[in-house]
């Protein structure tokens, strides 16, 4: 049947417990097009991918390939069939080289050992022919994000794919880098390739995809040719009503200097420089927003003021203290909040109660311990009141954060560290997976403790965030504070910026 | 290598010097010619101290004081004493014999751990090699059967290991302990069933040992003249593990499920399968360490005979960074450590018992000093992720 | 009550059975073993065949309990007591403190324990029998006939490895060495200690390394991990002397055997006390003279040299040849 | 309930795994690990051709356990006194051992070591205990008390120094210092060595000077003769009460289970890892090393190098404390089930008609990896769990 479509979805349903990740969801991708799926953080667009790719059992419906129905148990039949996923995280071996991420699985054989001249080979004649840049010997450990990203996607054209699915490949891209990436989608829709491509970026999706089908909840709302198609009518989908992103604040005053870092160096943890020479102040009362593409030293930088890395070279400065070198609980108690990036990590004990959890900070003093000897009763007064104020749902002092949604665990730690009076906020991601209410909630309380006189670093990859709130904003380039731009600056300008445009030299083409 | 790194290792490399012109066969009888050379390597480590390799450095400064120290004993205590210790070519034979049940081990080890999953249970599987090799041997007749028995009895109960430790997603560290005292129980129960109060009959199939026509040779005929088979067999496997794991398609699997095994999975491949795979080579491997000590050197089972040799595997695996060929230098330090120390006592027979515990200090020292943090394999003691 | 009759009454019975020797008394013997268990090959196991034979010559009523741990010894020894054995034996001079504890408790009970001088426990308790060896005398025949061996193959070199570095392990050591040294006083002798009396392998790298050294002959006195050592003299086609227990069953290559009849004491002991001639606060010495140590089985080599290792033997059972050393310089 | 396996990250702490363990199945899971493990060591029993229901019984019986009941009376009651005696005395220094494991995994950290840190605890305690005669009893009990645990958290806290320091694996530095300790102990009491004992009787022998009567702790049940019962049982369940106070009570408590449970959120929020590393460790060390002092103040009272060598109730602890949970309670009940174990298949008690005791020693180890075994997966609850729920319709369905 040379008139069916590459790849058909029919009633799929997959169930997490008694979460239904995706319901009844049908879909469909012609041969030689470029098909988006759109839809909120956890509205089930990985799930029904995975679902494609093996990696999850669809508890319902049934998947064709070119009108055939076909059962996919694993990701190696997934392979088989032609199927290649580019996954939202990268599914790639570090310490391994470019050439042996590739041949990962199909590896070209010299009798009994493996054969990696020709896999070099191999490596360099594809990434010629889709005009992808990567050099076969590199340790992909040692690559940027851009480089990883067409290392992933040379190793699904490696195993042959006929459809190809990329999970939010331009989450972690420049604009210039996007761009990039579109010309090699059109060269492979042109090859006849089928393109599955999920994005949050509507502009991007309406340039690229020649088709667009939104999820909501689980479920399929609409599919929808792109011709026609604008990002208000595809939002609308999406959400199910109108929205507006909008931070309404007053003007900015700002007061003296709480946060100053003056010529910070630091390294990572394989002991490469991340953090370049960085100096920056946050005064009282104003938002300073650091954009920048991820793995760009943010990370780094945050660990080195909090205390948490030792820097190499600089000074640190909070509220008049040298707090440089005085390790994390100093750095605390000096008056920093820190709303870490990654809460399940570094903001939260997830097998420790809520009252545990938000006595963190402050378990050591007098209000909660006397003599070394905790008192668990004013742990939980306290909680009581704080969970209260900070409107977090489904959990009491006694519950444990594990239980609690992403969205309230995010609550849970705002609420401790908004509630140590600090002087400055440092705020990292601080809306990363939440739905549009809790980030509503969040930029909320930002503003108001801007307001308050607090000197707040918004440290974030969604430019729209960074934009809406920050009174100035730095943009940090490979560990560099390569540029202050002001927030009303446009897309084309902080992506020229972060891309290391303000230096003129590129990471990836290197 | 850095200047400060070259530095760092000349260092350490005079601290040894120090001690080795000490003793025979060259035997420098002044302490002040110790002294200087241990001095010198001292110096090279502060060198490298400043220059930014601060481990390393420090690990030259120890070994030039231990140069010191045992440089100067050495040339305190009588020149006869000093020639029965120090006979380079026994020593170094016995180093070898120390060393081949360890080197099996970590081997073994080094197939489990690269695939991700943590072998501590290294010690229970030698122990069921050594019982089953002794007693496939006493049953069959025959040694190679000995070995094979041993060999699969250790990828079955390693495979015990991989159905907690990869489908039960079990901690591996306990799920390894717990396999250590099953073992122990195991083989025990079995020794007392089996063999009851007379023990394992003293004509046990013997693994033969190879004699080379270089006897006459003088040092490598002492060290390589007659070694028994499993000797030469843990050398060649050094080889051919590496070869294995760095150079073959299936090496090139396994250390990618030891890295990232989603990364693996969503390759096609079966991260389960290639885990059970290595550790039940693990056990194989590890069994024949056993097997080693039961019917290539000692021709006998007793309870609990392995005696902690599994641990130090482990820890010569992760001395030795997840490398073979570095793997097999640790086991041989080890190995060194423990011929010393038998040899030692002619000095002071009331330190003798004191010397014992020499191969397990060095190996704390080796692990925790000189050669710094090792990486482990990113994934190691990470189950995979449900789906 | 009752203990105060059945001694009463084993004591009167005793009495009569030192002069008319009537039908063996039954009586209930228990023994306890030292943490070696019954399987050593060493003492725990000889003890154990001694309390056998008598089982099947003088029909006693026998117990083992084996001790795990020294935790094990005093309720062992204790329970045996309880429960009313004629007499309780232990065995190994690590059970010394708790025979001393135990023995005060029940006056009433013989004990008897193995390699400990029962004068020298500390509370002087009056019923307990000592059972002492002489094992230089053993060390000195079976070193007598490697001196013997050494000088008909051109001198050399005798080797013994011990386990640990303590009494009863020295006397067989120190006898080895004069008796190598009597026969052939140009033989050179070295000695070491495994420091474990388990593990075979210290044993065999010790002996291989004495071998390598030119030792020509190994003299094990370290128990089960001796059996290393005796095979490292197979391995390398050299002479092996066994300890305790005859070993000539490993082979052709045991030349013989330092025997220490464990077996013997423990019969004797139980005989004593059937017999009523137990005497406690005391010692029996188990030498060459009252056959209580000796030689063992000897191989083809060793056999050349049984006569004048036998004339030695008997100079030593005679007196004559006396101030055999027993400790190791 | 969610299903408990989903809930844990593919990297969760052992802290966090069985904490999990813990509430998926509450005091249900450890019972039924134990029934499976003797059912299994019964099934072993059976096959090799005994009758695994006289044996367990007659292991029962040999733990004194059955004193409990009231209908055994006369011989069998003061018999049945004795064997529970011995394994009390044996149960003392378990729970203390598992208390030295549970409190290492609470901070995340596996402590293997607890049989070196119990040498060297009883080493410092015989040296005390042996000297200053005519110290005043009490004074003297706690001084060698106090010098015990200081070896012990001396030991332990080199491991903890060198995994603050440099990160090295604390299981690999443990097991290395349990030989240091063993082959040191036995430097130290070997002949000419510097602890040996100084009585011209016994200069032949490798074994310490006896402990002091003063220094001896009082027996309490049983004959003090005899090797009765001796108090050292009411300070190890005082330092069980100590364990779970510290714990869950303390600031100190605080950070070791923040550290256990996610050392990088602790240390964001400004407790220092590697200063718990050491004091964790350093506190284990205490209650291993105590556990060495009691048994040598309380029955043991001297130490012979052969003691060293053949000790095992350091190693005991890892299976006490992973059965126990790491909880306080817990650990008093594996120590006890332990304790049992070791007392109950000893040859006094068990006959060999009925089973052979060497065969017995072998089942306890079995049994005790069965336990751990089964423990670190929780397995089978787990499984039928999963069952449970399958089999019930999902009750309500959530949309996203
Ligand atoms: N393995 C899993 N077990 C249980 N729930 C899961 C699992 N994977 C995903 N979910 C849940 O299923 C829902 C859909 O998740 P999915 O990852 O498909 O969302 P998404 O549309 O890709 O969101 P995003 O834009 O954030 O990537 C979410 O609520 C998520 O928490
Ligand atoms: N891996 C998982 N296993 C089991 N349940 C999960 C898993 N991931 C998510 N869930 C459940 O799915 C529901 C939604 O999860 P999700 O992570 O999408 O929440 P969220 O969207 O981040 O939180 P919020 O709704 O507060 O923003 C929660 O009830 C959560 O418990
Ligand atoms: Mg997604
Ligand atoms: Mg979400």
């Amino acid at each position: 049947m040379a008139d069916a479509p590459a790849l058909e979805l029919r009633g799929i349903t997959k169930r997490f417990g008694p979460l239904v990740a995706n319901r009844s969801v049908d879909f469909e991708l012609r041969r030689g097009e470029i098909h988006a799926l759109l839809g909120e953080n956890g509205a089930g667009k990985s799930t029904l991918m995975n679902v494609l790719y093996g990696l999850h059992q669809p508890d319902e419906g049934e998947i064709l390939l070119g009108g055939e129905k076909v059962e996919i148990r694993s990701s190696s039949r997934a392979i088989g069939l032609g199927i290649g996923m580019v996954h939202q995280h990268f599914m790639l071996v570090p310490v391994m080289t470019v050439a042996e991420n590739l041949v990962l699985g199909a590896e070209p054989k010299k009798g009994p050992l493996l054969d990696y001249k020709t896999a070099a080979a191999r490596t360099r004649e594809l990434s010629e022919r889709f005009g992808l840049a990567v050099d076969p010997d590199a340790r992909v450990q040692d690559l940027g994000v851009g480089a990883q990203q067409r290392v992933e996607i040379l190793r699904a054209l490696f195993r042959g794919a006929k459809v190809l699915v990329l999970d939010e490949p331009t989450a972690v891209l420049t604009a210039q880098e996007a761009q990039d990436l579109f010309v090699v989608l059109r060269n492979l829709k042109a090859e006849g390739t089928g393109i599955i491509f999920i994005s949050h970026k509507l502009n991007e999706v309406l340039d690229v995809a020649d088709r667009i089908t939104v999820l909501r909840r689980g479920e399929k709302v609409d599919t929808v040719p792109a011709e026609g198609a604008t990002e208000r009518s595809l939002a609308t989908l999406m959400v199910g009503r109108d929205v507006l992103l909008r931070v309404e604040k007053d003007d900015v005053k700002p007061g003296e200097t709480l946060l100053s870092l003056t010529g910070v160096s630091a390294r990572d943890d394989r002991g490469l420089p991340v953090v370049r020479d960085v100096s920056l102040d946050v005064r009282a009362g104003e938002i300073v927003g650091l954009a920048g593409i991820d793995a760009n030293g943010q990370s780094e930088l945050i660990e080195t003021i909090m205390g948490l890395r030792k820097p190499d070279e600089g000074t640190i400065m909070v509220a008049g203290h040298d707090v440089t070198h005085e390790g994390p609980r100093a750095t605390l108690a000096s008056g920093v909040s820190h709303i870490a990036e990654d809460r399940h990590r570094r903001g939260l004990v997830l097998e420790f109660d809520l009252a545990e959890n938000l006595c963190l900070r402050e378990y050591k003093s007098p209000a909660f311990s006397q003599h070394g000897f905790l008192s668990p009763k004013k742990m939980v007064a306290r909680a009581r009141k704080l969970l209260k104020e900070f409107d977090v749902r489904g959990g009491a002092p006694e519950t444990r954060a594990g239980s609690l949604s992403g969205g309230n665990q995010q609550k849970v730690v705002i609420a401790r560290e908004l509630n140590a009076d600090p002087q400055v906020i440092i705020a990292a991601q601080p809306t990363r997976g939440l739905d549009v209410g809790a980030i509503e909630f969040v930029h909320r309380r930002l503003v108001e403790e801007r307001d308050a006189g607090r000197a707040v670093l918004l440290v974030s990859l969604e430019m729209e965030e960074i934009r809406s709130l920050s009174d100035r904003v730095l943009v940090i380039y490979e560990g560099q504070i390569v540029a202050e731009m002001p927030p009303e600056s446009s897309e084309e300008d902080f992506g020229m910026m972060m891309t290391g445009g303000g230096r003129g030299v590129g990471k990836d083409s290197a | 290598m850095t200047p400060a790194k070259q530095v760092g290792w000349a260092g350490v490399a005079l601290g040894f010097l120090a001690f080795f012109i000490a003793v025979p066969p060259i035997m420098v009888r002044s302490p002040v010619v110790i002294a200087l050379v241990a001095l010198a390597g001292v110096t090279a480590g502060v060198l490298a101290v400043r220059g930014g390799e601060r481990r390393l450095g420090w690990g030259a400064v120890v070994a030039g004081l231990i140069g010191i120290a045992g440089g100067y004993a050495a040339t305190q205590s009588g020149e006869t004493n000093l020639k029965s210790v120090v006979v380079w070519g026994a020593l170094l034979a016995s180093t070898l014999r120390y060393a081949t049940p360890l080197t099996f081990g970590a081997l073994g080890g080094l197939f489990s751990e690269r695939s991700g999953v943590i072998n501590i249970a290294l010690e229970g599987m030698m122990l069921i090699g050594a019982f089953f090799g002794a007693w496939g041997a006493d049953v069959t007749g025959s040694w190679v059967l000995g070995i094979v028995i041993a060999i699969a009895a250790g990828a079955v109960f390693a495979a015990l290991h991989a159905l907690f430790a990869i489908t039960f997603r079990a901690d591996q560290i306990v799920s390894g302990t717990a396999l250590n005292l099953l073992a122990v129980g195991i083989t025990g129960y079995l020794y007392v069933q089996i063999y009851g109060t007379d023990g394992t009959p003293d004509d046990l199939p013997r693994v033969p040992d190879v004699n080379l026509p270089i006897k006459s040779v003088p040092f490598f005929g002492d060290v390589f003249g007659s070694l028994n088979l499993l000797v030469w067999l843990a050398l060649a496997m050094v080889l051919v593990t590496w070869v294995v794991v760095f150079r073959t398609a299936w090496g090139l699997r396994l250390r990618s499920a030891g890295e990232n095994p989603l990364a693996a999975e969503t390759a096609g491949l079966s991260v389960v399968r290639t885990r059970y795979l290595a550790v039940m080579v693990s056990g194989g491997l590890a069994a024949l360490g056993g097997a080693f000590l039961s019917i290539g050197f000692l021709h006998t089972f007793s309870q609990n005979m392995t005696a902690g040799r599994g641990f130090i595997a482990l820890a010569a695996l992760i001395f030795g960074r997840w490398r073979p060929g570095t793997a097999l230098l640790a086991t041989l330090l080890f190995g060194f450590g423990s011929a010393l120390a038998q040899a030692l006592p002619v000095f002071s027979p009331s330190g003798a018992v004191l010397f014992q515990a020499l191969p397990y200090v060095l190996t704390l020292i080796a692990v925790t000093g000189l050669i710094g943090r090792s990486i482990p394999p990113l994934a190691l003691g990470r189950p995979l992720p449900k789906s | 009550g009752s203990d105060d009759s059945d001694s009463g009454t084993s004591s009167g019975s005793s009495g009569s059975a030192a002069t008319s020797t009537p039908a063996p008394k039954s009586i209930k013997v228990g023994l306890v073993t030292d943490i070696g268990g019954l399987n050593d090959r060493s003492f725990n196991q000889l003890a154990n065949q001694g309390l056998e034979r008598a089982k099947s010559e003088l029909g006693v009523e026998t117990r083992v309990l084996v001790s795990k741990s020294n935790a094990d010894y005093v309720p062992n020894l204790s329970t045996l007591a309880q429960q009313k054995y004629d007499l309780v034996i232990g065995v190994g001079f690590l059970m010394a403190d708790a025979m001393d504890t135990v023995s005060s408790k029940f006056p009433d009970t013989k004990f008897a324990i193995i390699d400990v001088d029962a004068t020298g426990l500390k509370s002087k308790p009056a019923n307990v029998s000592g059972a002492l060896f002489k094992e230089q005398e053993a060390g000195y025949l079976v070193g007598y006939m490697a001196g013997l061996y050494l000088k008909d193959n051109g001198g050399g070199t005798a080797g013994s490895v011990g386990g640990q570095k303590i009494p009863p392990v020295d006397h067989y050591i120190a006898g080895y060495q004069a008796g190598v040294k009597a026969a052939d006083p140009d033989a050179k002798t070295v000695n070491a200690y495994s420091q474990k009396f388990d593990d075979p392998a210290p044993c065999k790298e010790i002996a291989l390394d004495q071998i390598s050294k030119g030792a020509k002959v190994i003299f094990q006195v370290a128990g089960g991990c001796g059996l290393g050592a005796l095979d490292a003299a197979k391995e390398k086609s050299v002479q092996g002397i066994g300890v305790d227990a005859d070993q000539a069953y490993l082979g052709a290559h045991i030349m013989t055997s330092a025997l220490k009849k464990v077996d013997n004491a423990v019969y004797d002991e139980i005989k004593a006390v059937q017999g009523g001639t137990f005497k406690g606060g005391d010692n029996t010495i188990f030498d060459v003279k009252s056959g209580g140590v000796g030689i063992g089985d000897t191989n083809d080599v060793g056999a050349k040299y049984a006569d004048q290792v036998k004339a030695i033997q008997d100079k030593i059972a005679s007196g004559e040849l006396t101030d055999i050393p027993n400790t190791v310089k | 309930m969610s299903d408990v396996d989903d809930e844990l990250p593919p990297d969760a702490t052992v802290a966090a795994r069985l904490a999990t363990y813990v509430r998926a199945g509450g005091v249900v899971t450890p019972l039924i690990t134990l029934l499976v493990a003797f059912i299994v060591g019964g099934l072993v029993v059976l096959i090799t051709g005994h009758d695994p229901i006289a044996t367990y019984k007659a292991i029962f019986n040999g733990t004194g356990l059955n004193w409990f009941f009231p209908w055994v009376t006369g011989a069998d009651r003061a018999l049945a006194a004795v064997n529970l005696q011995q394994t009390l005395i044996v149960t003392t220094p378990l729970i203390l051992t598992g208390l030295a494991v549970a409190f290492a995994f609470r901070c995340g950290l596996f402590n293997i070591g607890g049989q070196g840190q119990y040498i060297v605890g009883s080493v410092f305690a015989v040296w005390v205990g042996s000297s200053f005669e005519g110290m005043p009893s009490l004074l003297h009990i706690l001084f060698a008390i106090v010098a015990g645990m200081l070896g012990g958290a001396f030991w332990a806290g080199i491991a903890g120094l060198l995994k603050a320091l440099t990160g090295t694996n604390e299981v690999i530095t443990t097991i290395m210092l349990n030989w240091i300790a063993i082959w040191t102990g036995n430097y130290l009491f070997s002949l000419g060595g510097p602890l040996q004992n100084s009585n011209p009787t016994q200069k032949d022998v490798p074994v310490s000077n006896d402990v002091v009567a003063g220094a001896r702790l009082p027996v309490f049940w049983g004959d003090p003769d005899l090797q009765g019962l001796h108090v050292g049982l009411f300070i190890a369940i005082a330092a069980l009460l100590v364990f779970w106070v510290l714990l869950n009570r303390t600031t100190l408590g605080f950070e070791v289970r923040a550290v256990g449970f996610n050392p990088d959120a602790a240390e964001a929020s400004g407790i220092s890892v590697a200063r718990n590393y050491i004091v964790v460790m350093a506190i284990c060390g205490a209650f291993a090393g105590l556990a060495g002092t009691l048994d040598v103040l309380g029955w043991q009272f001297r130490i012979a190098t052969n003691d060293i060598q053949a000790s095992q109730l350091g190693f005991f602890g890892i299976a006490v404390a992973l059965l126990g949970r790491n909880t306080a309670l817990g650990t008093f009940f594996s120590a006890l089930l332990f304790g049992g174990l070791i007392t109950g298949t000893s040859v006094r008690n068990l006959d060999p008609t009925v089973f052979e005791p060497a065969l017995a020693t072998n089942l306890t180890y079995m049994i005790q990896g069965l336990v751990v075994l089964l423990v670190s997966t929780d397995v089978l609850v787990l499984y039928l769990w999963r069952l449970r729920r399958r089999k019930r319709p999902a009750v309500a369905e959530v949309s996203v």
